[in-house]
């Protein structure tokens, strides 16, 4: 059944792939593109990543999609006829195609337990992580633990392309809350928006905290936090909610999030042990483990939900200055 | 036949590979190609999440009465490598708006008419 | 029993699922392609989320399907008729309209 | 468990004329609701898929599918309001 379901949904994926190639309307591309994420998105629970399809959900198909309309309505939604030609192209594409076939036929089978994959530093992770770590999600354990260096870097990325699209961008200035907008007429939407905004934001909470036992994390639940926010200035106008949460503020949450995670390895340096290693914040090294990923994943969260609540300000900031002139 | 219920899954991540490539290269917005980018991008990550998968294996969260995990470390790789994504295509969509208000185009094959503006 | 039970919601549930999809083909015109994807989505949900409650053992599963039916029966039919209201602002026309204007052309 | 994987292909079909319908749409509203239904099937689909796997704690996944789609609806219809008056400039010029 798991393999009639993998095929259907790869079968879907590449038809609508082939749709984004040939469709001029830059609005339906990016619809598909949703598409496209919701499905592979199927795909990574049907191969038993939960956690990634967890993230490539709300990440790829939400904050993609919108960043990508807001840019739309930006620069015009009607792509022109190609000039290229489109021989040599396709030429590159087959040539690269073919030798990454050709590359497969030596790949070791899809599925099989033998795989080399799985027998380096695998089989460590899956049989001792839940003793050494504690917590029963080996995803958590090692993106948080073994691989604290890693996870930190990306953090770092995150700030930093946050930082990036502020200095092209700008953010919106908080008093220019005169410009009308939002989904003024839609009466209905905004009573359930307000509905819902509050379980949302509680769902981002559960994920945040619940990361350690099932899918999920602070990567997530950043994600889905400022996907709350980003409907409520939908709904109801970027002016509103920069009120309810400032760019200044975001600024300096991005980069307290940043700082908690460092931070926590800071201390575990103090406690003599080596960089980013829990085990010496309690007396239990479980606990201490516990306590550090936590604590970290903390600071994950902060700074996901302030980096892409920033970029979402800066893009949401330009639709509403091109409005004005 | 085996042959093919083997590999098929690396064959169609493949496929995907070369439509978000060709998007790329022959592509002469701006947006599209980084709706292809993304595509590319996305078929790199389903390569990861097939070589982790184990036949008969489950998610690998620990729970009682499961005895084969699926390998949880493609997917850690993965996770980080989607959300660097997304910060690295919303870099990418900041460029482009900026690229139109300077050039007020997105086009490609426009602006070489319009370099004498710089 | 249960599993009976369970089962007949299942299918009833797919088989009004199925027929959603059909309509948003067979109907003429926009605003019926809406109806009959929105009420069917509803429906469908309220049964496939009750067959699947009945084969819990009634404990954080359960509970986490009875939000995702709460979740979806505010978001689905809300995000319907934002959209049929968008359709209208938008100056798209039902079938009967476009009829009787043609009418009014042709005199 | 046969009911279940009846279901679930049936989810599936639905899921594949969706796709279709937004593929292939006479207005571009139609695509919308194409792609909206896509969203909620899959939802469901995700839940059903927990059940017929045996380890249905992973519904989370399937509650930020029914938000994610929610959002996706609300940005599109914002960026239609957004875009409706610029047609309508263009137009006056």
């Amino acid at each position: 059944m798991a393999e009639i379901i993998d095929l259907v949904l790869l079968g879907m994926l590449a038809i609508t792939a082939f749709n984004i190639i040939f469709i001029k309307d830059l609005f339906t591309v990016v619809m598909l593109f949703g598409i496209y994420s919701f499905l592979s998105a199927l795909i990574f629970v049907n191969l038993d990543a939960v956690d990634v399809a967890f993230t490539e959900a709300a990440v790829g198909a939400g904050i993609s999609t919108v960043l990508m309309l807001g840019t739309l309505a930006l620069t015009g939604r009607k792509e022109k006829a190609s000039s290229h030609k489109t021989i040599l192209p396709l030429l590159v594409v087959c040539v690269t195609g073919a030798a990454l076939i050709y590359g497969t036929l030596d790949m070791p089978l899809f599925g099989d337990p033998d795989n080399p994959a799985h027998q380096h530093v695998a089989p460590r992770y899956i049989e001792d992580s839940p003793q050494e770590i504690g917590i029963p999600n080996m995803v958590t354990s090692v993106l948080a633990s073994y691989r604290a260096f890693d996870t930190l870097g990306e953090t770092a990325v995150v700030f930093a392309a946050a930082i990036g699209v502020l200095s092209l961008l700008g953010l919106p200035k908080r008093d220019r809350a005169t410009i009308q907008s939002g989904l003024k007429s839609h009466l209905v939407l905004r009573v359930v928006a307000k509905m819902i905004i509050p379980l949302i934001v509680l769902f981002a909470l559960y994920v945040q905290f619940h990361g350690d036992y099932g899918p999920g994390g602070g990567f997530q639940a950043g994600v889905i936090a400022a996907a709350a926010l980003i409907l409520y200035a939908l709904v109801f106008g970027l002016p509103m909610a920069t009120h309810v949460v400032p760019p200044r503020v975001l600024k300096a949450l991005a980069a307290l999030g940043v700082l908690i995670y460092a931070g926590t390895g800071v201390v575990s340096l103090f406690l003599s042990a080596n960089f980013l290693d829990y085990s010496v914040l309690a007396e239990d090294p479980v606990a201490g483990q516990h306590i550090g990923i936590i604590a970290i994943e903390l600071g994950v969260g902060i700074t996901v939900f302030a980096a892409m609540l920033c970029i979402f300000y800066a893009f949401a900031g330009q639709t509403e200055r091109k409005n004005i002139q | 036949m085996s042959f093919i219920v083997d590999h098929y899954n690396y064959w169609i991540v493949v496929l995907l590979m070369m439509m978000g490539f060709y998007v790329v290269i022959a592509a002469n917005n701006l947006v599209k190609k980084i709706v292809g980018l993304n595509i590319f991008q996305t078929s790199v990550f389903m390569m990861y999440i097939s070589i982790g998968k184990v036949n008969g294996g489950s998610a690998p969260i620990a729970a009682e009465g499961i005895t084969t995990y699926s390998n949880p470390l493609p997917h850690v790789l993965i996770l980080t490598a989607i959300v660097v994504g997304v910060a690295t295509t919303a870099v990418g969509l900041a460029l482009v708006v900026r690229i139109k208000r300077a050039y007020g185009t997105v086009e490609e094959n426009e602006f070489e008419d319009k370099e004498d503006l710089i | 029993m249960i599993e009976i039970i369970s089962s007949v919601f299942l299918i009833v549930g797919a088989f009004f699922s199925l027929t959603g999809a059909v309509g948003i083909f067979k109907f003429p015109d926009f605003f019926t392609r809406v109806h009959a994807a929105s009420v069917t989505d509803s429906i469908s949900t309220i049964l496939i989320i009750f067959g699947l409650i009945l084969r819990t053992d009634f404990d954080l599963v359960a509970v986490k399907l009875l939000f995702i039916l709460i979740f979806m029966l505010l978001t689905s039919p809300t995000a319907s008729h934002a959209l049929a209201k968008s359709a209208r602002h938008g100056g798209l026309l039902t079938l009967a309209e476009t009829r009787s204007d043609k009418k009014v052309g042709d005199d | 468990m046969l009911v279940l994987s009846a279901t679930c292909i049936a989810i599936l079909s639905v899921m594949a004329l969706a796709l279709a319908r937004a593929l292939k749409a006479d207005t571009v509203y139609d695509r919308i609701l194409g792609v909206n239904m896509f969203g909620t099937k899959t939802a469901l689909f995700i839940a059903l898929m927990g059940f017929l796997s045996g380890r249905p704690d992973f519904l989370d996944i399937a509650i930020v599918y029914a938000l994610i789609n929610f959002l996706g609806m609300i940005a599109v219809l914002r960026f239609f309001e957004y875009t409706a008056g610029d047609e309508n400039q263009e137009q006056e010029k």
